[in-house]
């Protein structure tokens, strides 16, 4: 009877080193050659093609079938083409074919999230003056970063060759997760002293007992559970550009990861991304905000990695499956470890919860068209801007939430009762927004006469 | 293998036990035939009522034919295995005794790490990989599950010793 | 110490039969005589006094904490007395002294769901010409259960002694559970002759598939488990009376479970319980309907009794703790057998769900109130009523879905998101209500002038 001491010493040699891999490995076909199984699920992010109810890779063009958007997103790119999204594999072809990149300026901090970044941040580090030595280091990241995100991203696509790769989320030596992207740790950093109570990150409720000398570091503090959602968070977050010309890449994250604190962020930094043509208000394009809305729901405590990256056996040994992609194409190693429930039944929930969020939706949008228009007549109608305040402010509010859950990926499924909740304050905002739109129009009818 | 435990060597080590159950449980433990308590039969534990339900759910578990109670519940390697017997030896005499514990009952921090090593230690091969990826030259030692290696195996798999 | 050999000797004497009990024994006290632990538990429905933040018995008066129901309700009873509800010990004498019945008149449906009716049930059959050894059948249930509902509820009250017994939910010999009220056998055979899916109650789902030529019936089709449920369903339902003189005792299941359904039932029947005298709208008042927000929710598979009426052990024997009340206030039998979590943890995550729901309710009685307002502003400048059905018409469809929600007495727990999408509709269609009625009331000045 082998003992377990003696069967613990094989184990250590599975993983057989055929090649060394550093900080300057940056093609993934490298690390591929030491992790073939990984490497194998990893390359099927080319794969696309397959629809869910609510999600999949099918890249079609969402502008179509939901064409209330044109109107909510009219004076900003995401007018031209919004599509579902599909595998990180194509995350850089995708940004340099979209239209809202061909026919718009944009900067370079897109390639934060659209590229395997850290070799042409630190490349672009080194030309602005950091020492050579210090290539590898956070700092590095940091100025290039910085240089980068000031660039047109015309410029800044020449000095990208790769889409996700693994350098983007582990450490060559010890294959240990890591976050490589400067706004995430800013943001974790502004969520870290905000108020926001994060039961589900214990490292930042740990830090704000702490004496709070030296500013919150994932990289650190955060345990291997959170990191399993946290590199996730390196994109799939909400985001915006700041002024020109430094144009920085930031989370709205300094009064938390609520849709109100969010809202509030911008409204304390007086920030709007564009000025919406028809009704005049300052307007805030929302993107992706996965590890936000995750954040508020009952799957807070388990990570994407466990939903999207499960395990798998593969032959005699277990791996993480790097082929992310909807949980609904491969239910048995996502679900059903922790749901002993046949794979029909767990469908058949996150559809009811995704029917409910998209029935919401379609009520909200049309809400936000109406008032959109509401303020329109009025403003035609001579209305002055002070007495369109009101309704443009609601304007603003209350597309801003839209945004927020349309925009988000699972259709609600993340945060099933705070997705209907957000839902709910959208529409009646919007619709208060059109009475006072109306009362506006009316007075100035009146005063006119 | 029942027998040679009756017979042999064991009266150093249950002397080691009766000691610890001396102050309160010297009656208790008689009654509840503490003895057999110190063998890995299964049916040791059942005697309990309050075990009843937890061995008709193992009786159900996926682990049913390859793990008993004692392979999850205590540690593998020998002088922990007794350690960790006399500890709850205690423990259960007391709680037995003073029916002051917490219902339902639920794994201890000691007990619950005590399961989590064991997975690994059954599981190793399987899960080499992804319990310590470490690679390269000069690796560090095997990381062992839990706490230090950050995986807890029980995150996913509740339910394999008791079904549910 | 001898007290190992106690609890062994207790697990095996556990029903020990001290008296003969037969569907005669209406008394809880001699069922007691058998089964003293049960009994016990029972009898601490007498308890009250205890909050939980939105939930709890303590009995206060619910008008004054939301002065808006005062509003909402006005023409009904209910604009008289609402309290939170306690313990079953009390539900006879809480019916007995409220305003609802002392100032208003009430017909004797209400003791279906409000004393151990099924000896004044079975006497009165019997009066009204049952042959007296058909006492025990369902069939005296029934004639007796028309027989009351037509009675003036003093008339009624006299006939019943108890509140809540033994006899309303056990069978005597064997102590199955069974279903003793004929509203909810009602209630069950529309739900199953309906087309809403009960995945949570198969049972139904397997007579909708057979031939369908005897109608549905819980007590010879429902799983042990369902029945965990049926028989709080009992009571805890939306009901209505009929038209006089009949005023059966209905739930308004011919749709279906959901909210839109039950309304669509009540427009199919041309119901309403009263017109409100402000807004002229036609309004049902929802009571309670836990059983069908529950089955919309992620423990629809979980019983009443699992939370409400948990197993808990005395010696060495596992009986049903039959001190039904908020599991808040027991949340280590309650909830941790299958929620391996601390109770604080527990605790904290249902009142994050009801403070959402709290948050949206109070923002959809502002705008059903606020149309009610608008509503009567319009009919006093002489909007025709033929202007005012669309705003009618919304009024009546928002009121009762925040009723649904509001009167609902887990704070959403039990549907956290359907929770909040009712009330998202409602906010929607109460906002629709207050624009259509404002533009009545323009129309009508212009006309005027
Ligand atoms: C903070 C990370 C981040 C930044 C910065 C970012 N994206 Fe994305 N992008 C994502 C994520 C995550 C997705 C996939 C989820 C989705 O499509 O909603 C995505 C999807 C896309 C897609 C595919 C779906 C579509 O919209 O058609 C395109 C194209 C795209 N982004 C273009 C851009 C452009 C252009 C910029 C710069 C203006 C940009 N992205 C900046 C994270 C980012
Ligand atoms: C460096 C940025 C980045 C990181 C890190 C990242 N993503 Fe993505 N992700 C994207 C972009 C961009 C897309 C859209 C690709 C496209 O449509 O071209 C995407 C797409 C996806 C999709 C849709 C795939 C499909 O088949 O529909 C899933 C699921 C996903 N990501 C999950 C994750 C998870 C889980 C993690 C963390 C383990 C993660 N992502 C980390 C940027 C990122
Ligand atoms: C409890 C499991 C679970 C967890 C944890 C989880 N997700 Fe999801 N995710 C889902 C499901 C289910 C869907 C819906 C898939 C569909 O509609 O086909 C989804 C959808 C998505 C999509 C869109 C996929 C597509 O089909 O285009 C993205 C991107 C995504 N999640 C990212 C994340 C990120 C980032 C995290 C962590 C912040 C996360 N998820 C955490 C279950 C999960
Ligand atoms: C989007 C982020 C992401 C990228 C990119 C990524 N991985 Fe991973 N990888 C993960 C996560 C998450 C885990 C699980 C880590 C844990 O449980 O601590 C993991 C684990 C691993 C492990 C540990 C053993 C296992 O299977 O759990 C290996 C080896 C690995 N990845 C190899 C690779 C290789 C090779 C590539 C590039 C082909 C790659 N990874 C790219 C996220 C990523
Ligand atoms: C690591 C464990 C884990 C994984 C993986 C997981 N879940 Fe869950 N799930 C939970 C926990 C924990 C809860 C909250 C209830 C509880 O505390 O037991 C939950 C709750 C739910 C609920 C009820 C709450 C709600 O949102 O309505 C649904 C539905 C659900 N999960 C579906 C899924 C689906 C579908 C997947 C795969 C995409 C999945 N889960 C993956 C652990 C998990
Ligand atoms: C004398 C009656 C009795 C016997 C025999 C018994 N138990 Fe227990 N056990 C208890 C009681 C009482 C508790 C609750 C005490 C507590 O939670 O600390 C308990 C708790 C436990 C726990 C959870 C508490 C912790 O410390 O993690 C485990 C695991 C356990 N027993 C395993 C076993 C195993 C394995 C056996 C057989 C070797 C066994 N028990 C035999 C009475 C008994
Ligand atoms: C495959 C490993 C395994 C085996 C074999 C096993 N258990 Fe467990 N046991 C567990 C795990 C995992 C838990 C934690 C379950 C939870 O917290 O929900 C547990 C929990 C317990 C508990 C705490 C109560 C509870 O349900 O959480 C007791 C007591 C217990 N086991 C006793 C026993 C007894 C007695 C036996 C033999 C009949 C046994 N175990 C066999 C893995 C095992
Ligand atoms: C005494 C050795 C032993 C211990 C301890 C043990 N297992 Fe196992 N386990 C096995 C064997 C043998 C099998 C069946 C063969 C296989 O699948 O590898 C198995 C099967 C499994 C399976 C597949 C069947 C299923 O239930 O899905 C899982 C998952 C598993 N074990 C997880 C665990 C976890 C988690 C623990 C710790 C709580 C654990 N095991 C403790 C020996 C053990
Ligand atoms: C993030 C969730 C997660 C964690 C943590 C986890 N597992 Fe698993 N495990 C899974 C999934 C998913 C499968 C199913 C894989 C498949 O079906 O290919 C699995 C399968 C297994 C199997 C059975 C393989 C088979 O199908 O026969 C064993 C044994 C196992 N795990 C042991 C462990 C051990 C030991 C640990 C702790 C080191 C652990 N697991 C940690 C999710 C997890
Ligand atoms: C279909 C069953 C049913 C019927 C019929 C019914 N009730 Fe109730 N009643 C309940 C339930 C269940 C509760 C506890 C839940 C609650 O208070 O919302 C309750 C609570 C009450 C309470 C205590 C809380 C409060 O509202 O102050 C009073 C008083 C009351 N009902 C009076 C009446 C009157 C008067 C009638 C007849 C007009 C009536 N009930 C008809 C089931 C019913
Ligand atoms: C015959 C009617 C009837 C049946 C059957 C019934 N209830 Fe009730 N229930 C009521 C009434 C009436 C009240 C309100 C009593 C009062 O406030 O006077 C009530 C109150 C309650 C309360 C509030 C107690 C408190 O302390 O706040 C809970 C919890 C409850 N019931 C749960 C249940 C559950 C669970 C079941 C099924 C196992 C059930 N009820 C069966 C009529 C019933
Ligand atoms: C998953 C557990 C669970 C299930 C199943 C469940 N409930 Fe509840 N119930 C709760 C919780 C939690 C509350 C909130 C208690 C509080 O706010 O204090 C509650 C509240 C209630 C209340 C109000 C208690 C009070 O404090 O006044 C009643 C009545 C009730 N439920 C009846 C039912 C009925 C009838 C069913 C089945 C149709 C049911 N419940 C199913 C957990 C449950
Ligand atoms: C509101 C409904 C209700 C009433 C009234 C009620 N019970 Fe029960 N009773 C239950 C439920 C639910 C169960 C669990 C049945 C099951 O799991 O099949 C139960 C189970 C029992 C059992 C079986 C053993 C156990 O504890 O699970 C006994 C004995 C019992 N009740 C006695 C009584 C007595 C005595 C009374 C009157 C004092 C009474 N019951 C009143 C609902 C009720
Ligand atoms: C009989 C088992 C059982 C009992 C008892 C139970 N739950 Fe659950 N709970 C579940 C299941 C099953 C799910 C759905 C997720 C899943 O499928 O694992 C769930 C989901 C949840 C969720 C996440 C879904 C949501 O509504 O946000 C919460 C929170 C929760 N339960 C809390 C409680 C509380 C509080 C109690 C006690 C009042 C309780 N549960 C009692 C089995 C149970
Ligand atoms: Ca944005
Ligand atoms: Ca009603």
């Amino acid at each position: 009877l082998q003992n377990v001491a003696q069967r613990q010493a094989e184990a250590r040699e599975v993983a057989f080193r055929v090649v060394e891999i550093t900080e300057d490995t940056y093609e993934s076909s490298v690390w591929g050659r030491n992790f073939p199984l990984q490497y194998d699920t990893f390359m099927r992010t080319e794969e696309y093609g397959v629809e869910t109810p609510f999600g999949g890779n099918v890249p079609y063009e969402k502008l179509d079938k939901y064409p209330q958007l044109r109107i909510m997103w009219q004076g900003f790119p995401f007018e031209l083409s919004f599509r579902e999204d599909r595998g990180h594999h194509w995350f850089l072809f995708d940004q340099r074919q979209t239209r809202r990149v061909q026919e718009r300026a944009q900067p370079g901090s897109c390639l934060h999230c659209h590229s395997s970044v850290v070799e042409a941040y630190r490349i672009a580090a080194v030309q602005a003056g950091l020492p050579v030595e210090k290539i590898h280091t956070e700092e590095a990241l940091r100025k290039g970063f910085d240089a980068i995100n000031a660039m047109p991203w015309a410029e800044a696509d020449t000095l990208v060759r790769n889409p996700l790769a693994c350098i983007d989320c582990h450490e060559p030596q010890t294959m240990r997760l890591r976050i490589t992207r400067p706004s995430l740790k800013d943001g974790l950093v502004k969520l870290a002293n905000s108020d926001d109570p994060v039961p589900h990150l214990p490292s930042i409720e740990r830090w704000r007992a702490g004496d709070r000398r030296v500013p919150y570091d994932a990289n650190r503090l955060a345990s291997r559970h959170e990191m399993r959602s946290m590199i996730c968070a390196q994109c799939h977050v909400e985001y915006y550009f700041d002024r020109p010309p430094v144009r920085t890449l930031i989370f709205p994250w300094s009064e938390g990861l609520k849709v109100e604190q969010q809202l509030q962020h911008y409204d304390n930094y007086g920030w709007r991304d564009w000025t919406h043509p028809r009704a005049g208000s300052g307007q805030m394009k929302v993107q992706h905000p996965e590890f936000e809305l995750w954040s508020q729901g009952p799957h807070a405590n388990v990570a994407c990695a466990d939903c999207h990256m499960p395990f798998e056996r593969v032959g005699a040994v277990k791996i993480t499956n790097h082929h992310a992609r909807s949980p609904l194409l491969n239910i048995r190693q996502s679900c059903q470890t922790c749901h002993n429930v046949a794979e029909d039944e767990l469908k058949r929930r996150v559809v009811t919860i995704q029917t409910r969020t998209a029935a919401l939706e379609k009520k909200a949008k049309d809400a936000v068209v109406e008032l959109i228009a509401a303020i329109e007549s009025a403003h035609q109608a001579g209305a002055t801007d002070e007495a369109l305040n009101e309704a443009r402010t609601l304007h603003r509010s209350s597309q801003f939430k839209v945004d927020w859950i349309f925009n988000e990926n699972s259709r609600g499924f993340h945060a099933p009762q705070e997705s209907a909740r957000i839902l709910a304050e959208a529409m009646n905002e919007a619709r208060k927004g059109i009475l006072s739109a109306h009362k506006a129009e009316a007075a100035a009818k009146a005063a006119g006469q | 293998m029942r027998d040679w435990l009756m017979g042999g060597g064991i009266l150093l080590v249950a002397a080691l036990f009766l000691g610890l159950m001396a102050g309160a449980g010297a009656f208790t433990a008689d009654r509840a035939q503490a003895l057999s308590y110190l063998s890995d039969d299964p049916q040791v534990c059942v005697n309990c009522h309050v075990m009843r339900e937890v061995h008709t759910s193992w009786e159900r578990s996926s682990h049913r034919n390859v793990a008993r109670c004692v392979d999850c519940h205590l540690p593998h390697d020998p002088v922990g295995k007794w350690v960790g017997k006399a500890i709850d030896g205690w423990n259960h005499s007391v709680a037995f005794t003073l029916q002051n514990f917490h219902e339902p009952i639920q794994l201890k921090p000691r007990g619950r790490a005590i399961v989590e090593q064991n997975c690994v230690n059954c599981h190793i091969d399987l899960v080499h990989g992804i319990v310590h990826a470490r690679t390269g030259a000069g690796a560090h030692a095997s990381l062992p599950a839990g706490k230090r290696s950050g995986i807890s195996c029980l995150h996913c798999h509740l339910d394999v010793g008791h079904g549910q």
